[in-house]
């Protein structure tokens, strides 16, 4: 580490990119990046933006990005199977009084009774896509209330302007959709939150990864991205995810200027980034039975190769885990 | 001067050469067995680039990959619910979109204050990307089929406007002169000089718009569709699941070939007097 | 019918090409139109039947229009004007099909037509598998099939031999003896307008003004007779004399430009 | 025989009746004010409906709020900087597609070979779904601005081949024949007959293809896209900001109309010889 | 420049147009060739001039190519196949374009030809403002600005009044007198035939077979004179008479079908 730091200012910056999506999620990156914790480990590092999380996995693959941070979807594990992409480290996860996805009923469907996130077995859920975050959330919620995904009817609509519309259009009877647009519809008197993921099932939201290769030629630019991607983490954790005594969010040191970062970077306005930052472990350290889980549960839905070993899909030695 | 039969001592010249053939080309002749050669050398080029390691298997799997993923979607039947969804959609939304693109065409291309008016307008509302009309569409039309209907069909709608106009304009006018002078009705006109005469343009509109009629199911089919080759294909995409995605692309390939040849027999048929 | 233009003229955006021109058809009167090329003549034509709007001038129609008349005033083209999509018989077939006509007359006039121009043969055949000339007696047909009770004729032999223009002219004088359709015949052939026309309007180049009219006065019945020959032979050297006036101070015009 | 001249007792006849003008219609006259008209009592209708609450400000705001949304873009200049990155992205597509698609067209209008071999490759191609694609391109073309050109250029290839090909369909072939017996060399008969003839076609085809580019930006640039019309107009309608997003598609349909009329000068300048 | 052909046999699919032609024009020769419509002449030049491939026989050439001459077989086509979209001076500088000319001659040529018919007036209209006759001669003059050793002409004076054709003729003539230029002359006017030609040839009806060679003694120089008259007539009975026998016959085959 030491040695590390002595060449770094002597030695042109070794470069490097990562995918990422503009949201809050991502805010240990844009902090790591802002701060110049990358440039400090001899790292020059290029973000690139992405608007689906698909994408992201898919351009580590292809080699247009050395690392990634998104959340985790079964194409994800896809690629995974096929030994495209390793977890390395976490990224943000699901935690109580963290809001980060809202289940949120219609009007109509409140008022005939869907009033908490148990009763939405048997309901008509919007959703991104098949095998997105969402589709997750709802089965674990089902492991959790004791129903399966097959007693919900699951709408893909691909994004959230489309769920919005069908959930405004009555065209569903709930939604599970970011804080953001959970609130706005709530605002709206169009539907009520009955819920918080993070209240009802935490877990594993997000991760950080790179392909195998890169592990096997290119540990050193690993470790040194690791190192600064930890520091920015737990500069985040110290600022965003401190609690009082009453369990209510408090701001830590640095606040405002953290969030003025991810501001700028997710190009929003900081009160709406502020109403949604999510909880990170200031170690990055990962769920591992929550990945586990995830694996099974998407290897249960016919959408993973039932052959993948949940184990093979991350390689945690970076964070000493 | 010389006499007025062959045997001409000229016949005989030594120096006299054929009168070279300048004509030709620029005519279709059919050569059936070309494109079946074409595909044949396109998978087989595919499958060796696969089998010598050439293309990644995740990046471009091979033909019999993507053939082995089109059986199982025969063999557990979800081909025939797929493309049975899928198929509705597409003739609905094309025939609506056909209908009204060649109402609106033929206005456009018959009326000058329909053109002036609707040459702008379809400029500026072409463009505008159904993706980002689907949350519209779904307001106005829910989420069932009408929605569906009305993204293929509004995809439809502006090239067969644009391609019946033009169409239009290359009638012979004179042949509408004759009309007139024989005091054919208006009619009469549109049916037996304009329709007859467009149709050429308006056939290869149809070449175009059948091709983005399929795309579009894609784009249909993200509006909370559960079966539907647009729906397979995005989630076999979202899934990374590359054998399956183009086993579903394929599928689209070939209903765009089907159609393809219908309108060659129909091109052939209709557009003999060329 | 009658025919009665007056002052007429026309302008081609800023190009004069009729200028002042009055006229008048009797009932069954066969009026020849000669000019220089580009003097004007099918524009005429085109005024008087409706389907170029003239500049300035009127003109009129008046008279009965004759039982199974279709389309009173009706044109033969110089430029053919078939439908290349449609086949022979339909190409007649199409100046029928909005009449409300029984079924059996239908066929009747348009296998009159065909025949009568030798075309029978070629009724299933296209436009572009035939001859220049088979295609301007498929219009020939085809402005027969109405009945017409005025024809205007716009070179209408020009693409045909010599003696298949002799035929098709015995066949015009049987239908005008049978008919008395009024015709304005564009020509530029001095033959055919001795031989078919009342009158011969001689046209001036560009802008087309009415040099002359000449009167044929031997009936055209007896043109063929050697009695009649003289008068002809006149009257011939007279249009020529016209034309060759004209086309010479066309040639000067030119020749100063 | 009446007199030669117009002194005649027939043109004082009582039943002379004016020759019925039976011509005109089917050309095309200038009304350069209806399309201003149109755009105006569109604008009108669609203010009036928010105003009076027929259609939800969340969907469906009104001109003015997207005005304000365009105001807004224009002031902090992101509607230049996502303006040129999209301009150069539909510039290059449109141009790589374009080329391609005309080489390929003019091949298969003139060589019957090709056009055994194009026809039925380019029904099977052209179906292929973009938006389904991405990941593929991803992986084929990295995420940087060849995915994007490679969107745009395919979507445009395909209607340019079929435009072009159809268009070379309907030059008369007299005028080939005439060319050939003077002894024009064959480009010369491609430079001065081929393409000339078919221009009419090939101008259609780009207000066709145009129009697709514009709408393709949209897919191109959900390709990790930090700027760009596209970028901005997902990213609003990600955030559910509406007039955003339609501020957006608003320049989407303006580059829409500028490129519209550019086509209909250049149709005018090109094309007077009908 | 020479023209054989022999035993020429052509077919449009099962419809045979042309049946065993043999011919030979000398270097200099007109040979007119007259025949019902639709009897295959358009076929012959077409294949004479190497655009329309012959089913059967064969079409040769000989003899040496002038100085200037662009383009030894050329065309005159009956429907006069300008491009719409080239301006009259352009239309005819295309048929230069390819040859590697001084600007100045080219510019020559063109105006050259372009006076010649009488179109100066006209160089930048389009085809589209122009009459029949006058895109009948811009296809004339585009034909002599490349100077042809070989003429083949399709009715090319059909859409002409009367005196440009006299005029044209005349051009024609001295044109002959002057580059020795061999034609052949597809026409249905006689008296064209009979001003302008060594021989007539005259073909049956379809399937054209070659009906009669007939000669025309008088050379052409002197046929305008008094003393010409007489066999002028004679040739010109022998032609109407076979003509009238073909058009005769056609005329009972179709009545028969
Ligand atoms: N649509 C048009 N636009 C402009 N000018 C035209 C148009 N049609 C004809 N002209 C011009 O009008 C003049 C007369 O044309 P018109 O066709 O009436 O002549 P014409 O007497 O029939 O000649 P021809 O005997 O050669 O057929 C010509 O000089 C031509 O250039
Ligand atoms: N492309 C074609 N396909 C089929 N048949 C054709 C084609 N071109 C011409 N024919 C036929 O060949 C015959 C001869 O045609 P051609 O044009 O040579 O006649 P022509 O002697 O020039 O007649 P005209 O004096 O009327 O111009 C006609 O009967 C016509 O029907
Ligand atoms: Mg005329
Ligand atoms: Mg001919």
């Amino acid at each position: 580490m030491s040695a590390a730091q002595a060449q770094a200012p002597a030695q042109p910056l070794e470069k490097a990119t990562v995918g990422v999506l503009a949201l809050s999620s991502s805010g240990p990156i844009f902090i790591a990046k802002a701060k110049g914790y990358f440039e400090k480990e001899g790292l020059d590092v290029d973000l690139k933006m992405f608007t689906s999380a698909q994408q992201v996995p898919v351009a580590v693959t292809s080699g247009d990005a050395d690392f990634g941070v998104t959340g985790l979807t079964a194409g994800f594990y896809n690629l995974a199977s096929k030994g495209a992409v390793t977890i390395i480290a976490a990224q943000s996860r699901d935690e109580p009084g963290f809001p980060l996805s809202g289940y949120v009923a219609t009007k109509a469907a409140y008022e005939a009774g869907l009033t908490k996130p148990a009763d939405l077995k048997g309901k008509r859920i919007a959703i991104t896509t098949v095998g997105s975050t969402f589709h997750y959330m709802i089965g674990i919620l089902g492991q959790k209330y004791g129903f399966t995904v097959k007693d919900v009817t699951m709408v893909p609509l691909q994004d959230v302007p489309k769920m919005v519309a069908a959930f405004k259009g009555g065209q569903v009877d709930a939604i599970l959709a970011p804080s953001t647009v959970s609130r706005q519809l709530a605002a709206d008197g169009a539907g009520t939150i009955i819920g918080w993921a993070g209240d009802e099932t935490p877990w594993q939201l997000g991760a950080l990864f790179t392909a195998p290769k890169t592990i096997k030629d290119r540990r050193p630019l690993v470790e040194k991205f690791i190192r600064a991607y930890k520091t920015a983490l737990a500069e985040y954790h110290a600022a965003f995810n401190g609690k009082d005594a009453s369990g209510a969010l408090v701001k830590g040191p640095g606040y405002d200027e953290l969030l003025t970062i991810i501001a700028d970077a997710t190009k929003q306005k900081p009160e709406i980034v502020a109403g949604g930052l999510p909880y990170v472990d200031p170690q990055a350290r990962l769920l591992v039975d929550d990945v586990v889980n995830q694996v099974k549960f998407w290897q249960s839905e016919g959408q993973v190769d039932k052959t993948l070993d949940p184990k093979s899909v991350m390689d945690l030695s970076f964070i000493g885990q | 001067m010389p006499d007025s039969l062959p045997v001409n001592p000229l016949v005989n010249g030594v120096s006299a050469q054929p009168v070279r053939f300048r004509g030709g080309g620029f005519t279709v002749k059919r050569h059936p067995w070309a494109a079946l050669a074409a595909f044949a050398a396109l998978l087989a080029v595919w499958e060796g680039a696969s089998r010598l390691g050439l293309a990644s298997p995740l990046f471009l799997p091979p033909p019999s990959a993507v053939g082995r993923a089109l059986a199982g979607m025969v063999t557990d039947g979800s081909l025939w619910l797929n493309l049975k969804a899928s198929l509705g959609r597409i003739a609905v939304g094309w025939v609506l979109g056909t209908l009204g693109g060649m109402l609106v065409g033929f206005a456009m291309g018959i009326f000058s204050t329909a053109r002036a008016v609707g040459v702008p307008l379809v400029s500026a509302f072409f463009p505008i990307p159904k993706i980002a009309l689907l949350p519209l569409f779904i307001l106005w039309f829910g989420i069932g089929e009408p929605s569906k209907f009305a993204t293929i069909g509004f995809g439809v709608f502006f090239p067969t406007v644009i391609a019946t106009c033009s169409a239009i304009d290359s009638v012979p006018r004179n042949l509408i002169r004759m009309a007139q002078s024989f005091g054919l009705p208006w009619r009469s006109i549109l049916r037996s000089i304009v329709l007859p005469g467009a149709l050429p343009g308006i056939l290869a509109g149809f070449r175009i718009t059948a091709s983005i009629a399929l795309i579009l199911v894609v784009a249909a089919e993200m509006i909370g569709a559960e079966y539907g080759i647009g729906a397979f294909v995005l989630m076999a995409g979202n899934l990374m699941q590359t054998d399956t995605l183009l086993a579903g692309v394929l599928v689209l390939s070939l209903m765009g070939l089907a159609i393809g040849t219908v309108l060659s027999l129909l091109e052939r048929r209709l557009l003999n007097w060329r | 019918m009658r025919l009665l233009v007056s002052d007429l003229t026309h302008r081609y955006d800023d190009l004069t090409v009729l200028d002042g021109i009055d006229l008048a058809l009797a009932e069954g009167e066969i009026l020849a139109v000669i000019g220089p090329s580009g003097c004007g003549k099918s524009t005429l034509l085109g005024i008087a039947g409706g389907i170029v709007a003239p500049t300035a001038g009127s003109i009129r129609v008046e008279g009965e229009v004759p039982d199974g008349c279709l389309n009173p005033i009706t044109f033969i083209f110089q430029d053919f004007a078939l439908l290349p999509w449609r086949t022979v018989e339909d190409n007649v077939a199409l100046v029928l099909e909005h009449h409300p006509l029984p079924a059996a007359e239908r066929r009747e006039r348009i296998e009159a037509g065909l025949r009568g121009m030798g075309l029978w043969e070629f009724r299933k055949a296209l436009p572009k598998q035939l001859s220049g000339g088979m295609r301007q007696r498929v219009g020939i047909a085809r402005a027969l099939a109405v009945r017409p009770a005025m024809l205007l004729l716009d070179e209408p032999l020009s693409a045909l031999d010599a003696q298949t223009r002799e035929l098709l002219m015995d066949d015009f004088l049987e239908l005008w003896r049978r008919e008395k359709t009024t015709a304005l015949y564009v020509t530029h052939n001095l033959d055919e307008a001795l031989r078919l026309a009342d009158r011969v309007c001689v046209l001036s180049r560009r802008p087309g003004r009415i040099r002359e009219m000449v009167t044929i006065e031997e009936p055209r019945e007896r043109r063929q007779e050697p009695s009649a020959q003289a008068h002809l032979a006149a009257v011939r050297e007279r249009l020529w004399h016209l034309m060759k006036a004209e086309a010479q101070m066309a040639d000067r015009e030119i020749a100063r430009a």
